[in-house]
């Protein structure tokens, strides 16, 4: 418990630094006002625009509202959707909070995370298991190279590739775009990759690591079956990196999923980030950075609390 | 006697493949088991003893070895004879745990750390008897009790990592028994654990033979224990049986040189009464000199006064220091020229940070240290470097305390050229003549540690401690981890150059039998405290400290006559040195028995 | 306390504990095919890189619209060669991947190289001496790690605009954490070990101990670290560049290459395939070697390599 | 996707038969199912104003219409929503508007709704980006009887039409009510109402029923909507766009490249079909005002201009043709016929740098940065093109694509003011949809006005006061006088190398095989021009 508020309290203070970090940088390129009303916009616009985001502030006034607003839970209205063009100054009822739009395309995101999961775990699990039963074997071999390549692959190339091939050339799958299953399934696989080949390879490596310690020798002379040896005895102790892996690679797609995002137009985290970034809309930059983050910080916790539960020596930092 | 042994070998040949070829790691290997004799089996590392028991159990194919040939016959428990060497697998698995049980050398490493101990314990039952759930969590109970473990029921629940090495190695014992096999081996199954642990498990095992009638394979570096738990023995060496007989006829009349030599190398607890001072082992030694042990003098070189190190433990929303492990509580003694004062104590008693204090490795809490007048706590780091020329250190392990990346003639000059001692190739020389002195080949001198033997490390260890002409040195536990010839090579060769070169040793160690060859004083550890105090033939010939006693009685003796079944000895659980942190122990306070022999007043229990 | 009486599946290695040579890497190395493969690729990409002006057929930037997007293995309208075909603009695609090897490997060199300086320096100074210094480090070492990389350097390159120098910048700032955390962990385990309290017994300076002790016996899981590392920032650099915040035209980086070619990708297959697929190689055999690298390094499974 | 589409076209079919037997108007029900429009990217807003653009929000005018429109083959103005529209003076037209529309909220277009929607749209106070388009004059609307509105200009505005062509026409009852509303769910009289606006995904809209067109006989009425419903979905990706065609998820996708669409007639399933646009792409070069004096010299503005090969940017941009030295096509009010294209001479340039040097220029620290904005279409192989080409005649370049956040202040003057001299030649694509030079002048080449908020050549960077002189009477004028001034404008910017036309972009779109697509009306997509062939 006291281990859960010190993580809480210093991922906190660490999604508050990342958001101010955000917040300042931001201000200093450009001007958001113009970004968000493009080159076309008239001063008169411009000029609106800014006074009613407070943009004609100085910057730690802003800041400090900023933050103030945060604390409340109010991450601020998007400069982007719902205007161009000013209508009224009075940009709250206006804008539509970024914190929904953000939470809006969380769903598409985990969908796209779930999916590459369920094909990334189990499948890398067992690669890496089968590896390490016999190692230099041809299986292991092969395993290795697959894993390799997962790792090394870019992976908006593998997109493409899979488009031309999938979509383009067989005609089985969608090009992209939300929908059901099917949609998912392309994107889910390009990033399933590195996934594969990094779980492959820590579990692999913590099998073959747990496989020649003492107990596994004591199981054997118990006359337990090989299988049973793996699977019951090895595998759960070898679950603390291969959980750690899962847990890194899966904030890594609920952040780096930018690119497959785009390639494959899936309307999740990464697509609104990166389309936020080209109109410059600054609050919603802050919003879907501090909301992945957030989700990693949580994605950790989780990881942490599940060695718990495979592993009964870890305890959570020293209580006693 | 019955007419059919339990187990019989013949012939045995175990190859592993390696980058030179074939590496033989037992070869024409022949014995049998009588049903309910333990034979024991005895070797130094690399003898394939070990070998030998995994491939009983076909378990060396897991790491590459190959049962080449021989026979390895087993009467079943329907008093068929397999030969397990021709068995497949699925006969292999149904003979593992279920004919055959095996105990072994680490227990808290032998159970998985991932699972109960209640489900490891009856995991055999299931896998073998088909128990369902409850039946095997009533019988892994009943096993329990069976090993005598306390408080039985909590114990199923719980993991190895809250158990201690003892109870660990009683839980092997049970996971071993579980399916009741005829045939038990156990590999060095007490080699890890501290020597009053050690003697109940011995004892335990030597009980249950009794119970269960089992055939016992003892496979054991360490001749006293053989002596005390076997029936018959087989001394291994270099793969081979050389020499195999009743334990009587081993111990007292062996007929191979090895034996013979073995014999020799090791010490035996109780044969120094009646003299003072330390006295070199009884193998030739490599210089071929002779030397008496040195005198100690009167002469005060280091004095240690209420010595006290504790670690924190933090915890806490802000990483407060919650609780103290006290490792090391008012501690005092002196050392004096050309004297060697042993430390002995069990694992966590302290005296391993002891050592590292005065050389303020471990910066202390409190307490002081006098070296030839200086108090070496006031010292400025500049100052203490200084110091550090004049004591020494060696280490346990010679694997470890040789850094594998650099040539040994660059690790044993180093001290010299981080005083400036020497320049150019005079370093050479002084490293040349320091290897010379140690009798390591100077053809060594730009070879890597890993050329090394475990013995030649720890002369390039002792040859580097000594290239800054120390006056003390502190040998952690020096001797422990080598095989007993090669211990006796070296606590031959650190005692001459103790009787050369006038050095003073602080002798840390756990094995009574050595401290008893080589000290001049000791010092018994317990709980971060030194409970006893004396000269060395005052505290072994009447120890005053019930700690002393128990330690003395539970050390395995060269004598068949007197058996582990008979030996009590009363298990206690440590009670724990993490302590809140507003805990203020007493300091020590001392009785004197005998003419400088003390004993610890303070009440530990 | 104990002697070290190997279980029976750690034999072998105490059979085979006299020292490797280089020699027997070598062959070690030649007995496995696969990573072979890999360091000839990698040697054959080096000798390009610094000999690009030499090896490469043609020039890697101009203009030449007569000859736009010829299929590989074309003879241009001058009469020259184009082994891999040519690109929009009619540049030879083999000569660009040659320079563009040049832009992404460095990218991925200097940035891998410098975070690696600067993390070990880090992280053996804080495992070293810990207290204050190494709490403060690690710190900042945790709160980094936990940032999701690409979406930081993504930003700060939205703020700074992209373009090699920055690029190699965000990588260091972003990956030396990676460096730090390792050789911290490293530099704890080194610092209980016994040869270092033993340098330290013999008088050692710590900036000895840390260097010419502690730094050579644990370069190993460093240059795996690092290999892995290059890889990475390879891969990195690809999709900053693709995105259009990494290095800017006309400088012939791999992922912009892709980027490029990707709206041709049916009508002109090889511009968006040979540089994903150089990328890949470059990434497969940086992780090959390094995997052998931590193979026959790794005291547990190296016997399996010299056998 | 196939298959879905199949199911709904069943279900249409399925529809169309209930509504046959009860003997309603069966033909004029939409017979297919959904049409999926591949755009590059997501609308900004979809506000009535945003019709004027359609880059801004493709699709819009399937849902809002304007009063008149302009023929995409004639170039004439036909009627929408307005039957008959006069000149009543310099500054006033009179419309007559149609009867018995009702917008899609079921309030009927009344004159006043017309009049408020104009009102709303052109409102200096709003500052809508349709101000680009803005004349002379402040634009207000008045309802003068049931039927009749009048628009008026506080100038007289010989564009006025023009400015009528873009404004459409929404709902006056949602700007009372609802106003945030009239941003993303637009109200306006189209063959299709607003349904849905999945951000990051799609808008939709569906069949409307009771569409005035329907009945109507003249104008685009006369086609008839074949879809029950339009789906903009927004793929920035162009290989993307062009894979939904491909794979049969979209019927339409926007802007293929010229290969994609040279493809398409091998290919089966889908065509490409193109037609002119008024979209053209051009270099700015500094000039006048923060630039570097370098620049001002006429040799070296003719040395850059000389180092372009004018005709291979056309061709590596493709579906473009090379323009006639000037920026507008043939047929806009203005063009100057006895232009020919900027001749590539790299020869003729290296001299005019040699002479140039000659003079004591300082040539070799000549660095002219080239610049696009990443949102541009083909804007990176444009940029080094034009790199290389200028190299290749010893112009040294520093070359950029930047993100709209860095490009966008630069292009104004309130932006680059800041920055010290500059060498800058920016890429840019724009759009003149009027069909005549003013607009185009007014906005490249008048002295741009940091104090006018509304003035519509912010992005300019010539600043000549003789040339303004002329160009405010050249716009204030009408008929052949007005085509004769912007024709001599024409040929005096052309001399002095102010702005490089680098190509006169064609639009096409890719086509699902079995559809017939033609431009609608201001070359718009608009499903009543997309038909299932015969």
């Amino acid at each position: 418990m006291v281990y859960l508020v010190r993580r809480t309290a210093n991922s906190v203070l660490l999604l508050l630094l990342t958001v101010s970090f955000v917040f300042v940088a931001g201000r200093m390129i450009g001007d958001p006002a113009l970004n968000m009303l493009g080159p076309g916009a008239t001063d008169v616009a411009l000029e609106k625009l800014r006074r009613a985001a407070g943009l004609n502030d100085p910057l730690w006034q802003q800041y400090i509202r900023y933050v103030a607003n945060l604390l409340q839970g109010d991450f601020g209205v998007s400069y982007r959707f719902g205007f161009s063009v000013l209508p009224s100054e009075d940009l709250d009822s206006l804008g539509q909070p970024v914190i929904d739009i953000v939470l809006e395309r969380l769903p598409a995101t985990f969908l796209l995370a779930a999916v590459a999961m369920g094909i990334a775990v189990p499948s890398g699990i067992l690669m890496g298991v089968v590896a390490a039963a016999k190692p230099r074997s041809l299986a292991d071999r092969v395993v290795t190279v697959v894993a390799l390549a997962g790792v090394s692959v870019v992976q908006f190339w593998l997109g493409l590739m899979l488009i031309v091939f999938f979509s383009v050339q067989l005609g089985w799958l969608p090009t992209g775009g939300y929908g059901g299953l099917e949609h998912a399934i392309l994107p889910a696989l390009t990033l399933a990759a590195r996934p594969i080949g990094r779980i492959a390879q820590i579990a692999r490596s913590a099998m073959l690591d747990e496989m020649s310690k003492p107990y596994i020798v004591t199981a054997r002379a118990k006359g337990a079956h090989e299988w049973r040896v793996v699977f019951l005895h090895a595998l759960k102790n070898a679950a603390v990196p291969i959980i750690t892996m899962i847990g890194d690679e899966l904030s890594a797609l609920l952040t780096g999923a930018i690119l497959v995002e785009k390639i494959f137009a899936w309307p999740g985290i990464g697509l609104l980030i990166i389309d936020s970034l080209t109109r410059s809309d600054l609050p919603l930059i802050q919003a879907s950075i501090a909301v992945v983050a957030a989700l990693v910080v949580l994605v950790n916790l989780l990881v942490d609390l599940s060695y718990r539960i495979v592993n009964p020596r870890i305890k959570l930092g020293t209580e006693n | 006697m019955t007419a059919t042994p339990a187990v019989s070998v013949d012939s045995l040949r175990v190859e592993f493949p390696t980058k030179g070829g074939s590496f033989v790691a037992v070869k024409d290997v022949r014995f049998e088991i009588m049903p309910g004799e333990i034979l024991g089996v005895v070797g130094e590392s690399g003898s394939g003893k070990s070998v030998t028991s995994a491939a009983l159990l076909q378990l060396t194919k897991f790491s590459a070895g190959r049962v080449v040939a021989g026979s390895m016959r087993l009467v079943r428990g329907d008093g068929s004879i397999v030969d397990l060497r021709r068995s497949d697998e699925r006969r292999m698995r149904n003979v593992r745990g279920n004919e055959i049980g095996m105990i072994f050398q680490e227990p808290v490493i032998a159970l998985n750390p991932a699972y109960t101990i209640g489900w490891q314990l009856s995991e055999g039952l299931r896998i073998h008897k088909g128990l369902s759930g409850k039946e095997a969590n009533a019988s892994a109970l009943e096993l329990l009790q069976k090993v005598r473990i306390s408080n039985p029921k909590r114990r199923l629940k719980q993991y190895p990592h809250e158990l201690s090495g003892g109870m660990c190695q009683r839980v092997v014992i049970a996971m071993a028994l579980a399916c009741e096999p005829r045939v038990l081996i156990a590999d060095e199954p007490t080699t890890s654990l501290d020597v009053t642990v050690q003697a109940e498990i011995l004892s335990l095992i030597a009980l249950l033979r009794k119970e269960t009638g089992a055939a016992v394979l003892l496979i054991t570096h360490d001749m006293a224990v053989v002596a005390q738990m076997a029936d018959r023995v087989v001394v291994m060496y270099r793969g081979e049986v050389v020499e195999e007989g009743s334990v009587r006829q081993i111990l007292h009349h062996p007929r191979h040189s090895y034996t013979r030599a073995l014999l020799a190398a090791v010490p035996k607890i109780g044969e120094m009464t009646g003299t003072d001072g330390p006295k070199r082992m009884k193998i030739a030694s490599q210089s071929g000199k002779e030397f008496s042990p040195a005198v100690a003098s009167e002469e005060p070189l280091l004095e240690v006064r209420e010595l006290t190190k504790r670690f924190p433990v933090r915890g806490g929303i802000l990483r407060r220091v919650v609780a103290n492990v006290h490792a090391v509580e008012c501690v005092s003694f002196g050392v004096n020229r050309n004297e060697t004062l042993a430390l002995v104590g069990e694992s966590g008693s302290g005296k391993s940070t002891v050592g590292r204090c005065i050389l303020r490795l471990e910066e202390p809490d409190s307490g002081e240290l006098t070296f030839e007048g200086q108090n070496l706590l006031t010292l400025s780091r500049a100052g203490m470097r200084n110091q550090r020329r004049h004591m020494q250190i060696i280490f346990q392990d010679p694997y470890g305390s040789l850094n594998p990346q650099m040539r040994l003639l660059d690790q044993v000059a180093e001290p010299i050229r981080n005083y400036r001692l020497d320049k150019g190739t005079a370093v050479e020389d002084r490293v040349a003549s320091l290897f010379d002195r140690v009798g390591m080949p100077r053809s060594f001198l730009r070879r890597y540690p890993s050329e090394l033997s475990g013995g030649q490390r720890q002369r390039v260890a002792i040859a580097r401690s000594l290239a800054l002409n120390p006056k003390f040195i502190v040998a952690d536990e020096a001797v422990s981890s080598l095989d007993v010839s090669i211990q006796a090579q070296v606590l031959n060769l650190m005692m001459e150059l103790q009787a050369d070169l006038g050095l003073s040793y602080l002798f840390i160690s756990h094995d009574m039998a050595v401290v008893e060859r080589v000290s001049h004083r000791v010092a018994v550890m317990y709980q971060g405290r030194i409970v006893e105090i004396g000269p060395r033939a005052s505290v072994f010939g009447s120890p005053g400290h019930q700690y002393t006693k128990t330690l003395l009685a539970a050390v395995p003796r060269m004598d068949p006559d007197v058996s582990f079944a008979d030996i009590e000895v009363q298990a206690r659980a440590l009670p724990s040195p993490i302590r809140s942190v507003d805990h203020q122990p007493s300091s020590s306070r001392y009785r004197e028995i005998l003419p400088g022999h003390f004993l610890l007043r303070n009440d530990l229990y | 306390m104990a002697p070290p009486t190997a279980m029976p599946n750690q034999e072998p290695s105490q059979f085979t504990d006299s020292r490797v040579t280089s020699r027997d890497y070598f062959w070690a190395m030649c007995r496995d095919k696969v990573t072979l493969a890999a360091f000839v690729f990698l040697a054959l990409l080096v000798a390009f890189t610094v000999g690009a002006e030499f090896l490469a057929p043609h020039q890697p930037t101009g203009l030449n619209l007569r000859d736009r997007m010829l299929p590989p293995g074309s003879t241009g309208s001058s009469g020259a060669y184009h082994f891999l075909g040519t690109d929009e603009l009619g540049r030879d695609l083999f000569s660009r991947l040659i320079y563009g090897a040049r832009i992404s490997i460095s990218v991925g060199l200097l940035g891998a190289f410098v975070s690696c300086v600067v993390g070990v320096v880090t992280g053996l100074t804080a495992g070293y001496f810990g207290g204050l210094y190494e709490d403060v480090i690690m710190r900042l070492v945790d709160g980094m790690l936990s940032l999701p990389s690409l979406l930081v350097a993504l930003f700060v390159l939205f703020v700074l605009g992209g373009g090699y120098t920055n690029l190699i910048l965000v990588f260091c700032v972003l990956h030396w954490m990676v460096f730090c955390r390792l050789s911290r962990g490293l530099a704890l385990d080194a610092r209980s070990s016994t040869y270092v309290q033993a340098a330290k017994a013999f008088g050692a300076p710590s900036g000895r101990i840390i260097f010419r002790h502690i730094l050579p016996n644990v370069m190993a899981p460093i240059i795996v670290l690092l290999t892995l590392e290059i890889a990475i920032l390879i891969l990195s650099e690809a999709s900053l560049s693709f995105l259009g915040f990494g290095v800017q035209p006309p400088d012939p980086s791999w992922g912009l290459m892709i980027a490029d070619g990707r709206e041709h990708i049916r009508s002109a297959w090889w511009l968006a395939t040979f540089p994903g697929l150089a990328i890949f190689l470059t990434a497969l055999s940086l992780n090959l070697v390094a995997n052998w690298v931590r193979a026959v390094t790794d005291p547990v499974q190296r016997w399996r390599w010299f056998s | 996707m196939r298959h879905f589409s199949a199911v709904s076209g069943l279900l249409a079919a399925a529809a169309l038969c209930a509504v046959a037997f009860a003997g309603v108007q069966a033909t004029a029900e939409p017979t297919r199912g959904t049409m999926v429009v591949a755009v590059n990217q997501e609308p900004q807003d979809l506000a009535a104003q945003g019709t004027y653009k359609e880059i801004n929000a493709p699709g819009l005018r399937n849902v809002i219409e304007t009063l008149i429109a302009v023929d995409p083959v004639s170039g004439d103005f036909v009627p929408v929503l307005a039957t008959a529209w006069e000149r009543v003076d310099g500054s006033t037209l009179r419309f007559t508007i149609r009867e018995g529309v009702k917008f899609h909220d079921g309030t009927d277009m009344t004159s006043e709704a017309v009049a408020e929607s104009i009102n709303w749209v052109w409102s200096t106070e709003n500052a809508f980006t349709i101000q680009e388009y803005a004349g002379p004059g402040a634009i207000t609307a008045a309802a003068m009887d049931d039927s009749t509105v009048e628009v008026r200009s506080s100038e007289p505005d010989p564009l006025l039409e023009f400015r009528m062509s873009l404004n459409g026409i929404s709902s006056p009852a949602q700007l009372a009510e609802n106003p945030e509303r009239h941003f993303d769910t637009p109200i306006g009289t189209g063959p299709y109402s607003f349904v849905e606006w999945k951000q990051g995904q799609y808008w939709s809209a569906s069949f409307n029923p009771d569409w005035w067109g329907m009945s109507a006989e003249e104008a685009y009425g006369t086609s008839k909507p074949a879809f029950s419903d339009l789906q903009f979905v927004f793929r920035s990706e162009d290989a993307a766009r062009v894979a939904m065609v491909q794979s049969g998820e979209a019927q339409i996708a926007m802007f293929p490249s010229a290969d994609e669409c040279g493809r398409a007639a091998d290919a089966d399933g889908y065509n490409c079909v193109t037609g002119p646009s008024t979209t053209y792409l051009y270099g700015r070069l500094d000039h006048s005002l923060h630039a570097d004096e370098r620049l001002a010299d006429p040799r070296v503005r003719e040395a850059i201009f000389s180092a372009i090969d004018i005709a291979g940017i056309v061709d590596l941009y493709g579906m473009a043709s090379v323009p006639r030295g000037q920026l507008g096509p043939k047929g806009t009010i203005g063009f100057n016929d006895a232009l020919a294209p900027y001749s590539y001479d790299p020869a003729h340039a290296m001299e005019l740098l040699e002479s140039a040097k000659a003079d004591g220029i300082d040539v070799e620290g000549l660095q002219i940065e080239i610049v696009g904005r990443d949102t541009t279409p083909r804007i990176k192989p444009i940029v080094e093109a034009l790199g290389a080409m200028l190299d290749m005649a010893g112009i040294s370049t520093d070359l950029k694509v930047q993100t709209p956040a860095e490009f966008n202040p630069r292009v104004r003057i309130t932006g680059y003011s800041n920055e010290p001299g500059r060498q800058m030649m920016q890429v840019h694509v724009k759009q003149n949809p009027s069909g005549d030079y003013g607009l185009l002048l007014l906005s490249n080449y008048a002295c741009p006005n940091i104090d006018d908020p509304t003035g519509p050549s912010r992005s300019s960077v010539y600043c000549d006061e003789e040339f303004d002189a002329k160009l405010f009477e050249a716009l204030a004028s009408f008929g052949d006088e007005r085509g004769e001034r912007m024709k001599e404008l024409v040929q005096y910017v052309h001399d002095r190398h102010l702005i490089v036309p680098l190509a006169l972009l064609d639009r096409g779109h890719l086509v699902e095989a079995g559809l017939e697509f033609t431009f609608g009306t201001d070359h718009r997509i608009q499903a009543v021009y997309v038909r299932p062939t015969e």
